[in-house]
C-alpha cells in the first residue's frame, strides 16, 4: 500500500509537469491546468490512504472549510481583479506550510528535522504576510505606493538577525517553545518589511516570487513531515516559480534585483510634456495580442516606405486574414511624402484596392478595431490635431486611431515626424509601442504567427 | 454668393477648373455656382452635369464676369477679363506673381482680392489646398508616359528567348513632388531609376521608393522654411553639373525637374551633355516653359538634338485632363471651403488665418503680400 | 546506502532544468495564469497536512494540521479555479 | 553564303531585320553579310555600325536581292523584289502565306526558298526563333502605353490630399503572348486588370500575373497541339459578347488581342458596347490591320466613336524599334544559326529538321508546306 | 567525502544535462559536447577519490588502454565513416555495462541486486553485439542488406524464452555460475539477431536506439554497484536517446515499430520510368542546408508565378545575403508563360537588377554553388534536354542546376510542366523535393530563419 | 524512511520529461552528433567499473572491472572526440 501511495505521487508529480508544460501554450493552457488538478486529485486520495490516518473528521472539515472559500472567492471574484486573488491564495499556501511545520515538531525530532521545519516556518510565514501585503497593493485596500522610511534597512537587518537568532536557538532547544514562536512572529513581520517597499506596478513579480516561495514552504514541510510529492512538487514550483520571475522581470525589463532592492516600483515616466507613459512591447506580446484580434486596420506612413516594409506588411496582412481577422488600410491623404505614397507601395506589394480605405472610411470603423496597426506614421496619427488647439496642425483630419481597442506603433524611436510635433498618441493608455525598423518588426511578428 | 467659372481659354489647355462633383459641392455649401456654356468640354463634361450639379449655365462671358463675387479658375486673368470684374471681387487662380508684375497691378488696381494658388503654403495642414502639389504629382506620372512613348525601347528588364532586354535607365534630377512621382513611375514601369536632388532629406525619400540617389558633395546646400530648395551658386551649378555628367551620358531618359521657387531655374543639361548621349534617348524638361532645365529645349514642343529627343511639351497634367480637374477642383473646394462663413454663406477674407493671408496677392486696391510688395518695389 | 538528501538533490537539480525547459519563452500573457497554476500546485502542502490533521488525537498538531488543510484547500481549489477562468477568456480560435 | 539585308520598305517601319551585333555573331558564323546603305538608320544605326560590325554596305537594291543566297526582312517581299531574286535563293521574312497565295505562287515559280517566319512551330525549343512571341510581346507593352497616352486619366490609384483618384480599369481580351505582357504592362502601372480568353489554361497564367479572370462558360473551348485557341461557334461568339458586355462598360481601358491563327480574328467588341463605354475611354485593337476585335477600328487610325479613343494603329512593335529589332534580329539569328553547316559555312534546308519543315512554304520550284498546299489548292 | 563526491555526481548530471541542451542547437553544440565532456571528468575524477579504491594501477591501466584506443580511432576515422565509429563505442559502453554487471556479483546478494544484475548483463549484452553489427553494415563489413531467413520468428522467440528463463533461474540459484554464463551467451546472440534483419538504411535509428539501451544498462549497473550518478546519468541517457530515436524515425517518416520489425529495410524506391530514389525534404532540414550554404542560385519558373510567391522569395533572398550567403538568380528565356515573365515578377518584388543573371552566365556558375533552389521550375531545368536524345526538348539549352552540390526543388507534385515531360533532375541523388506550394514553403524557410 | 526506488523513480520521470523537452525538435543535422554526445555520456559506466577494478583484490571481478575501465574509456574518450570532429564541421558562419 505504502509503495501504491509512492507511486501515486510519482504519478501526480508528472502530471504536474506536464500540466505546467502545456500552461505555456495559449493553445493548450487550460486543458494543462486541469491535467495539474488532476495530478493533485491523485495526490490528495493517495494521501488519505495513508494508513497513519485514523480520524477522518478533522480533515474532512478542512476540506469542506477550504474548499467552499476557495470555490466561492475564485467564482465571485472580478476578471480584473485575479491578480490580487492569486496573491491571496498564495498566501494560505505558505501559512498552510507554516501550520504544518508547526505540527510537525514532536518532542524528539532529530536536528535536521528542527532545521526543515524552521525553514518551512520561515518560508511560510514569509510568503503569508508578503503574499496579504501584495494583495492589498493590488486590491488598493492600502496604498499601492512604495513605503518607504529612514532606517528601513537598519530595521531590516535586525530582523534578519532576530529570524536567524531565534532558529539557531530553536533548534539547539526545541523544548523552548517561545523560540518557535519568535521565529514564527519574525517571520510574518519580514514577509511585510519586504513588501512594502516595493510599489504597486511590480506586484506580478512579487507575488510569482512569493509562489516560488511557498514551493519551496513546502518542500521545506516535505522534509519536516516526510513526505515526497510535497518534496518533488514544492521543488518543481520552486524552481519554474523563480524562472517564471525572471522571464517576468525580462519582460518588463528590469532586473530582479532591481525590482526588489532598488527599484522600489518608483516608476519610470520620463518627462516629457505629454502626460502619460511610453508603453514599449515586444514581438512576442503584440503577436499573442495579433492573434487574439479579429478586426485589425493597419496604418501606413512614410516610415513604412524608408523601411520598405510593404511586402512583409502583406504578407502580415495575410496571416491575420488565414487567422480570421478582418484587415483594412486607412491611407492617410498626406501619409509618406509624395501624393500617392502609400499607393504605389501597396500596390507593388499587391494589396488589394479594396482595402484601401480613405481615412474618413476608416474613421468611422475605427472603434470596432481590436489593433491598429501604426507603420511607421506619426503626423496622420496625431490626435493632436482634434485635441490641442495650439498644434500647428490643429483642425486637420487625422486618421483616429486612439478610438481603436489597442494600438501598436512601430517607429524606431521617440522621434518626430515631418512636421516636427508631439505625438501625444505615443503616451495613451491603449497605446504600445513596438520600437525598430518596422520591417523587422514585422518580420518579427511574421515569424511568431509561422511557430 | 455668387461663385463663377468661366472656360479656359489657355490653347492646348484640357483641364477645367471645377468638375461636377465638386460644383454639386459649392452649391451644398449655399452658394450659386455659374458655370460658362462649354467649360467643361474638354475635360469630358457636359453643360448638362453641371445643371445635374446645381449649377446655371451662362452663356455671356462678359457677364459671367460682371456678376462674380469669386472666380474660380486655373490660369491668371487677361487685362480685358480683369477690367471685366466687380470691383472687391474675389479671383482664384495661378497668377505667377513673381513675373506678371503688370498683371498684379492691374488687379490691385481694379479693386480685385487676388488669390495666387502657388502661393499656399507648403504645411500639412493646408495641403489639401496644395493645387501646385496635385498638378506637379500628375505632372510626374505624366513626364514618364511620355517619355516612354518617344523612346524607341520598352522601359522594363525582360529575359525573353530572343535575349535580353535591358531595363532602361531614368535619371530624374530634382525630386520634389513631381519629381518623386516620376521616380516611382518609372520604377513602377521597371526601369532602373537613379535621383539628385538639392536637398539632403531627398535622398531618404528617394530610396523610399526603391531608387537610387546619386551623391554629390555640392557643400552647403538646404532647404527654406517652406520646403522648397535654397538657389546654388554658380559654382555649385557647375559642380552639379559635372558630377551628372556620367549619368546622363549612360540614360534612356532623363526628366528634370529642379526648380527654385519664385527664381529661373538653372540649367543643369547642356548641349554637350546631350551629345554624349544615346541616339534614341529622351529628355523631359518640366520646366521648359519658364526657362527650363535643359539647355535648346523649346516651350511646347519637342526637339530633336543629335538624335536626342527632348521634349518641352508643358502644362502636363493637362494630359491627363481629368484626374487633374479633379484635383485642382478639390484643391479649390478645400480652399472655399476653408474660408467659407456658414452662417452668412460668403467667403470670408479673414487675415488671421493661418494659410489664407499667405496666398493673398492684392486686397482692397493694395498689394498686401510683402515679398511680392517688397519684388515690385525694386528688389530683384 | 545512498543517502536521501543525495536524491533530493538530484530531484531537485532535475526540477530547475525542467522549471526552465517548461517555463522557458512563455508570452507574457501567458504569465499571470501560469503562475496562478504554479501556485496552485503549491497547495500540495495538503497533502502533508492531511496525515496531521488525521492522527485523532486531537492535540495541537492535529488543530493545525486541520487549519493547515483548510487554507492549503482553498489554495488548491481557488487556484485552480481562478486560473481557468483566467484561460477560459484567451478561447483561441481556430485557423 | 551570301547574306543579304535590304532595307524594309513599308511606311512606318521603325524596325530593322537585323541589327549591328547581330550582324556580327553573322560574320562570325562564316557569312558574307550585305546591308542596304542605310537600312538601319530607323532604328538608329548607321551603316558605319554595320561596317565596324564587319558586314558590307551595297547600295545597289537591285544588286542585293542579286547577289544574295539568304535574303533576311522582316516584311514579305513585293512582286518586283522576287523577280530580283536568284532562282534558290532562301528568303526569311514574315509572309501571310495563308492571305498571300499570289506571292506564294510567284516564289514557287522564282524557284525561291520561302521560310515563313509565322510558321515557327511553338515548341519550347523553337521559342527562341519565334518572331511572332517575341514582337507580341513588345506590342503588348506598347498598347498599354498608348492607351495610357490617350486616356485622359492616370492608371494607378492615388489617395491624395486632394482627394482620391479612383485606379483605372483595364480589360483585355485575349491572354496570349501580347495579351499577357498587356496584363503585366497594366498591372505594373497600377491599374485594375481583368482578361478573358478561350482557352482554359490561360485562367491560371492571368492570375499568375496579379490579375482577374473574368469566367464566361462558353462550352467546348479549347486549344490546338500548336498552342493557339480553336475558332469559336457564332453562338459562343454571341455568349462571350454578352458576357464581357458590363466589363467593357465599365472600363476606362479595353485591349483586345483575341485571333486565331490563320483567320480572321472574331468581332467582339460591337458598336453598342463601345457606346456603353465612358466618355474619354480607350480601346485598343491590336489586330486592326487583319479584320480587328472591335467594330469599327480603322487599320492604322484613331478614330474617336462616341467620345471613346479607338485605337487600330498596328505595327505596335515599331514604336520601339531598337528593341524589336534586336529581338527580330535574334530570332532571325536563332534560325540561321540552328540550320547552318558549319563545315560548308551555309544555310543548310533539311527537311529532316524538327522544326524547319514546318515554316518552308515553298522550295525547289514547290509549295511543300501541306496546310498551304491544301489551302491553295481549293479549301478555304 | 562520501558526501562531497555525491554532489559532485549532482554537478556532473547538471552538465550532462546543460550539454545535451546545448548539443541540440546548431550554434551551441560544439560547447555543449565540451560541456558534458568536463561533467565526465569531474564524474570520473569524484569516482577515483572513493576511499574504496585501495589500488590504482588497474584503473589506470584500464584508462590508458582505453583512451589511446578511443583518441585513436576518433582521430583516424574519416569523415564519413563516423556513423559506424559511433555505433563501435556504443558497443564498447554496453559490453562495459555488462562487465561491471558481472564484476559486481556478489555470494550473498540481495535478489534486488542479482535482478539489476542480470538486467545491466543482457541489456550491456545485446548492445554490444547489435552494436557490432550496426558497426559491421554501416561499414560495409557484412552485406547492409536486411538478412532474413525462415524461421527467423520462431528462432527469436527460442532465445528470448532461453534469456528469460536462465535470468529467473540465475535470481533463483545465483551460486551456479552456468545460469549467469547462459543469460551473457543468448544476450550476446539476442542482440545479433535483433539488428541481422533491420536494412542498413535504417542503422542510424538502430543504433540511436542500441545508445539508448546502453544508458539503461548503466542504469541497472548503476543499481547493481549502488551508484548513484551512473543511475541518473543512465536514465537521462536512456530517455532522451528513446525520444532521440523517435525523432529520428519521425524525420524519416515511419515509425519505430516499422524500423524494428515489418520494415526490415527493403527501402522504399517507387517504380519510376527514371532511375533513381524521389528523396523528399522537410522545411527544417532544408533550412539547415541553406544556413550553411555560402553560394545560392534561384532558379524560377512559371509555379512561382503561379503561387505569386516572389515577394517570399526575395525576403528569402535578403536573409541569405544577411547569413553572409551570394545569392544570384538564373532566370531561362522560356520561364513562365510569357516573355519576361519572371522579370515582371522579381522587379516587382524589388530584387535587384544585377541578381538576375542568364542562362549563359549563371550555367559555368553553377558548380561553385551550395544549393540551387528551384522554385515551381521544371522543363527550364530538365537535364533531359541535355541528356536524353530522344526528348522534344533535346538540344536546347537548360540551366544546369544539377551540377550544383545541391538542389531543392519546390513544387506541389511530381507532375510535369508545359511541355508536359518526365524530369530525371528530381531523381538525381543531389536533388531534394521540397513539396508544397511554393509561397509555403519558402515563408516555412523564413520563419526557420527567424527563429 | 522513503525507499531509494521511490526516488529513483522520480529521478526516471524527471529525465524522461528532461529529456523530451531537451531533444524535442533536433534539427536533422544535428540527429548523428547528438546520438554520438549522449552515447559518450553512456560510457559513465566507467565510474561504477573504476570502483570495482580499484579493489586491489586481483580477483574475476578485478579484471572485469579493469576490462570495463578500459571498454568503458574508448567510449567516453572516443564518444566525445567524435562528436567534437563531427560539430567541428557545422562552423556556424557568423551574422
Ligand atoms: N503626402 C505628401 O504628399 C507629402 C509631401 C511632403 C510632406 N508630407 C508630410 O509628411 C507627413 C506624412 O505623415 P506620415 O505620418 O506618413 O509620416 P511622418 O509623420 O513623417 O512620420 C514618419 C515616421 O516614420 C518613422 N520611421 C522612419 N523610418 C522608419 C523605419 N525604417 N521603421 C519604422 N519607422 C520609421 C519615423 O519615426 P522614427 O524615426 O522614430 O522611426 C517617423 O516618425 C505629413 O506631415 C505630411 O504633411 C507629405
Ligand atoms: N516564357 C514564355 O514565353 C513561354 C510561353 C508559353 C509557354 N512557355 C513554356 O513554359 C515552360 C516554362 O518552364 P518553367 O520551368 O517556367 O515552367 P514549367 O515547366 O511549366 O513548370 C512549372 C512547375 O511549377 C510547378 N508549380 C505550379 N504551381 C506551383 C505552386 N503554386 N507552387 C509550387 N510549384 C508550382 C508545377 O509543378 P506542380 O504542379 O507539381 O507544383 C510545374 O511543374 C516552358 O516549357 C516554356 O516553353 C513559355
Ligand atoms: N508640407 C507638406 O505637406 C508638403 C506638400 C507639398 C510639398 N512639400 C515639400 O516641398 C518640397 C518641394 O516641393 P516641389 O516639388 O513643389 O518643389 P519645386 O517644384 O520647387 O522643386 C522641385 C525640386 O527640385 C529641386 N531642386 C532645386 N534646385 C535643384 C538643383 N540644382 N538640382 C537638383 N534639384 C534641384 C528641389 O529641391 C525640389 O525638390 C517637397 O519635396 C516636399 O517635401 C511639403
Ligand atoms: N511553347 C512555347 O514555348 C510557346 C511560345 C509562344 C506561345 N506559346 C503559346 O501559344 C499561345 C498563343 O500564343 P499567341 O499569343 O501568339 O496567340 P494568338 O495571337 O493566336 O491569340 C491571342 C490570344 O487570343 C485568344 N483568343 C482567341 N479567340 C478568342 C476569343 N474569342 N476570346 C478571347 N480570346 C480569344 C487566344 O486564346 C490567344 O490566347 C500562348 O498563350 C502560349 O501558351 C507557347
Amino acid at each position: 500500500m505504502q509503495t501504491l501511495i509512492q507511486f501515486a505521487f510519482v504519478l501526480s508529480a508528472a502530471l504536474f509537469i506536464f500540466g505546467l508544460k502545456q500552461l505555456g501554450s495559449p493553445a493548450t493552457a487550460r486543458r494543462g491546468n486541469l491535467i495539474s488538478a488532476i495530478g493533485m486529485l491523485i495526490a490528495i486520495v493517495a494521501a488519505l490512504m495513508d494508513q497513519g490516518i485514523v480520524d477522518y473528521r478533522f480533515i474532512l472539515a478542512g476540506f469542506v472549510v477550504g474548499g467552499v472559500i476557495g470555490a466561492l472567492a475564485a467564482r465571485m471574484v472580478a476578471m480584473t481583479s485575479m491578480p490580487e486573488m492569486v496573491a491571496l491564495f498564495n498566501g494560505f499556501g505558505g501559512m498552510a506550510s507554516l501550520l504544518v511545520g508547526m505540527a510537525a515538531l514532536t518532542p524528539n525530532a532529530a536536528t535536521f528535522t528542527l532545521v526543515t521545519i524552521v525553514l518551512s516556518i520561515l518560508i511560510g510565514g514569509l510568503t503569508f504576510t508578503g503574499s496579504l501585503i501584495a494583495y492589498g497593493k493590488l486590491s488598493e485596500r492600502i496604498g499601492s505606493g512604495a513605503v518607504m522610511f529612514v532606517g528601513q534597512q537598519f530595521v531590516n537587518s535586525l530582523i534578519v538577525l532576530g529570524i536567524l537568532g531565534s532558529a539557531v536557538m530553536f533548534c539547539l532547544q526545541p523544548d523552548q517553545a517561545h523560540w518557535l514562536y519568535l521565529v514564527v512572529g519574525l517571520s510574518l513581520v519580514f514577509g511585510i518589511m519586504a513588501v512594502i517597499p516595493i510599489g504597486g506596478a511590480d506586484m506580478p513579480v512579487v507575488i510569482s516570487l512569493l509562489n516560488s516561495y511557498s514551493g519551496l514552504a513546502a518542500c521545506a514541510a516535505g522534509f519536516a513531515v516526510d513526505n515526497n510529492i510535497l518534496i518533488v512538487a514544492g521543488s518543481l514550483v520552486g524552481a519554474s516559480g523563480i524562472i517564471l520571475t525572471q522571464i517576468m522581470c525580462k519582460a518588463m525589463n528590469r532586473s530582479l534585483a532591481n525590482v526588489l532592492f532598488s527599484g522600489f516600483g518608483s516608476g519610470k515616466v520620463e518627462t516629457t510634456e505629454v502626460e502619460g507613459e511610453i508603453k514599449p512591447i515586444s514581438v512576442d506580446d503584440a503577436y499573442y495580442v495579433l492573434e487574439a484580434a479579429t478586426n485589425v486596420a493597419i496604418i501606413p506612413g512614410y516610415g513604412m516606405a524608408v523601411a520598405q516594409a510593404q511586402h512583409v506588411v502583406k504578407e502580415l496582412t495575410e496571416l491575420l486574414e488565414e487567422n480570421g481577422a478582418e484587415v483594412n488600410f486607412g491611407i492617410h491623404p498626406v501619409a509618406g511624402r509624395m501624393p500617392g505614397h502609400m499607393n504605389v507601395l501597396l500596390a507593388e506589394a499587391d494589396v488589394p484596392y479594396d482595402q484601401l480605405l480613405e481615412m474618413d472610411d476608416i474613421n468611422p470603423r475605427m472603434e470596432n478595431v481590436d489593433v491598429a496597426i501604426v507603420i511607421g506614421a506619426n503626423d496622420v496619427v496625431n490626435p493632436a490635431a482634434r485635441e490641442v488647439e495650439s498644434s500647428p496642425i490643429y483642425g486637420m483630419p487625422v486618421i483616429n486611431v486612439d478610438s481603436a481597442r489597442t494600438v501598436f506603433v512601430l517607429k524606431r524611436s521617440m522621434a518626430s515626424g515631418f512636421a516636427g510635433i508631439e505625438n501625444p498618441l505615443f503616451y495613451k493608455d491603449n497605446t504600445r509601442m513596438l520600437f525598430g525598423d518596422a520591417k523587422e518588426s514585422i518580420g518579427g511578428l511574421i515569424r511568431e504567427f509561422g511557430s | 454668393m455668387r461663385l463663377a467659372i468661366p472656360r479656359e481659354t489657355l490653347p492646348g489647355e484640357n483641364r477645367v477648373p471645377i468638375i461636377p462633383d465638386i460644383a454639386k459641392k459649392l452649391c451644398r455649401l449655399g452658394a450659386d455656382v455659374d458655370v460658362e456654356s462649354g467649360m467643361g468640354d474638354s475635360a469630358g463634361f457636359s453643360d448638362q452635369d453641371y445643371i445635374d450639379a446645381g449649377a446655371s449655365i451662362v452663356t455671356d462671358r462678359a457677364a459671367l464676369f460682371g456678376s462674380a463675387d469669386v472666380l474660380l479658375r486655373i490660369h491668371k486673368p487677361s487685362h480685358d477679363e480683369i477690367a471685366l470684374m466687380k470691383p472687391g471681387c474675389i479671383h482664384i487662380s495661378f497668377l505667377d506673381p513673381f513675373n506678371e508684375h503688370d498683371l498684379v497691378t492691374a488687379l490691385k488696381e481694379r479693386g480685385v482680392t487676388a488669390i495666387s494658388m502657388e502661393m499656399i503654403p507648403r504645411t500639412t495642414r493646408s495641403q489639401k489646398m496644395d493645387a501646385l502639389s496635385s498638378q506637379a504629382n500628375l505632372a510626374g506620372y505624366v513626364m514618364v508616359m511620355k517619355a516612354a512613348s518617344y523612346l524607341p525601347r520598352i522601359l522594363p528588364m525582360m529575359m525573353t528567348p530572343a535575349g535580353t532586354l535591358k531595363p532602361a535607365n531614368v535619371f530624374v534630377i530634382g525630386a520634389g513632388v513631381a519629381g518623386l512621382q516620376a521616380i516611382a513611375t518609372a520604377k513602377r514601369l521597371g526601369a532602373k531609376v537613379t535621383a539628385f536632388d538639392t536637398r539632403p532629406v531627398v535622398a531618404e525619400q528617394v530610396q523610399s521608393l526603391g531608387a537610387k540617389f546619386l551623391e554629390i558633395d555640392l557643400g552647403e546646400t538646404g532647404e527654406t522654411a517652406g520646403g522648397y530648395a535654397k538657389e546654388l551658386t554658380p559654382e555649385q551649378v557647375e559642380m552639379q553639373r559635372q558630377a551628372q555628367k556620367d549619368v546622363i551620358a549612360k540614360s534612356d531618359v532623363v526628366i528634370t525637374t529642379a526648380q527654385v521657387f519664385g527664381r529661373k531655374p538653372p540649367v543643369l543639361v547642356t548641349s554637350d551633355m546631350i551629345e554624349g548621349m544615346a541616339t534614341g534617348s529622351v529628355i523631359v524638361d518640366m520646366a521648359a516653359e519658364t526657362g527650363g532645365n535643359v539647355e535648346g529645349s523649346v516651350p511646347g514642343e519637342v526637339v530633336n538634338i543629335a538624335g536626342v529627343q527632348l521634349i518641352g511639351t508643358g502644362n502636363w497634367s493637362s494630359d491627363v485632363a481629368r484626374d487633374a480637374s479633379q484635383m485642382y477642383a478639390s484643391n479649390l473646394f478645400n480652399l472655399v471651403e476653408d474660408n467659407w462663413d456658414e452662417e452668412q454663406k460668403l467667403f470670408k477674407v479673414d487675415f488671421e488665418d493661418d494659410i489664407l493671408p499667405g496666398c493673398i496677392i492684392t486686397h482692397g486696391g493694395e498689394v498686401v503680400h510683402d515679398t511680392i510688395k517688397n519684388l515690385m518695389a525694386g528688389g530683384q | 546506502m545512498i543517502p536521501a538528501e543525495v536524491f533530493l538533490t538530484f530531484i531537485l537539480m532535475l526540477s530547475i532544468f525542467l522549471g526552465f525547459e517548461l517555463i522557458n519563452k512563455v508570452p507574457a500573457t501567458l504569465h499571470t495564469p501560469l503562475m496562478s497554476g504554479a501556485n496552485a500546485i503549491s497547495g500540495i502542502t495538503v497533502v502533508g497536512a492531511v496525515s496531521l490533521a488525521g492522527t485523532g488525537q486531537q492535540d495541537l498538531a492535529n488543530w493545525l494540521g486541520a487549519a493547515a488543510v483548510a487554507l492549503a484547500s482553498i489554495n488548491v481549489v481557488g487556484g485552480y479555479l481562478v486560473t481557468d477562468r483566467m484561460l477560459a477568456m484567451f478561447k483561441k480560435k481556430e485557423g
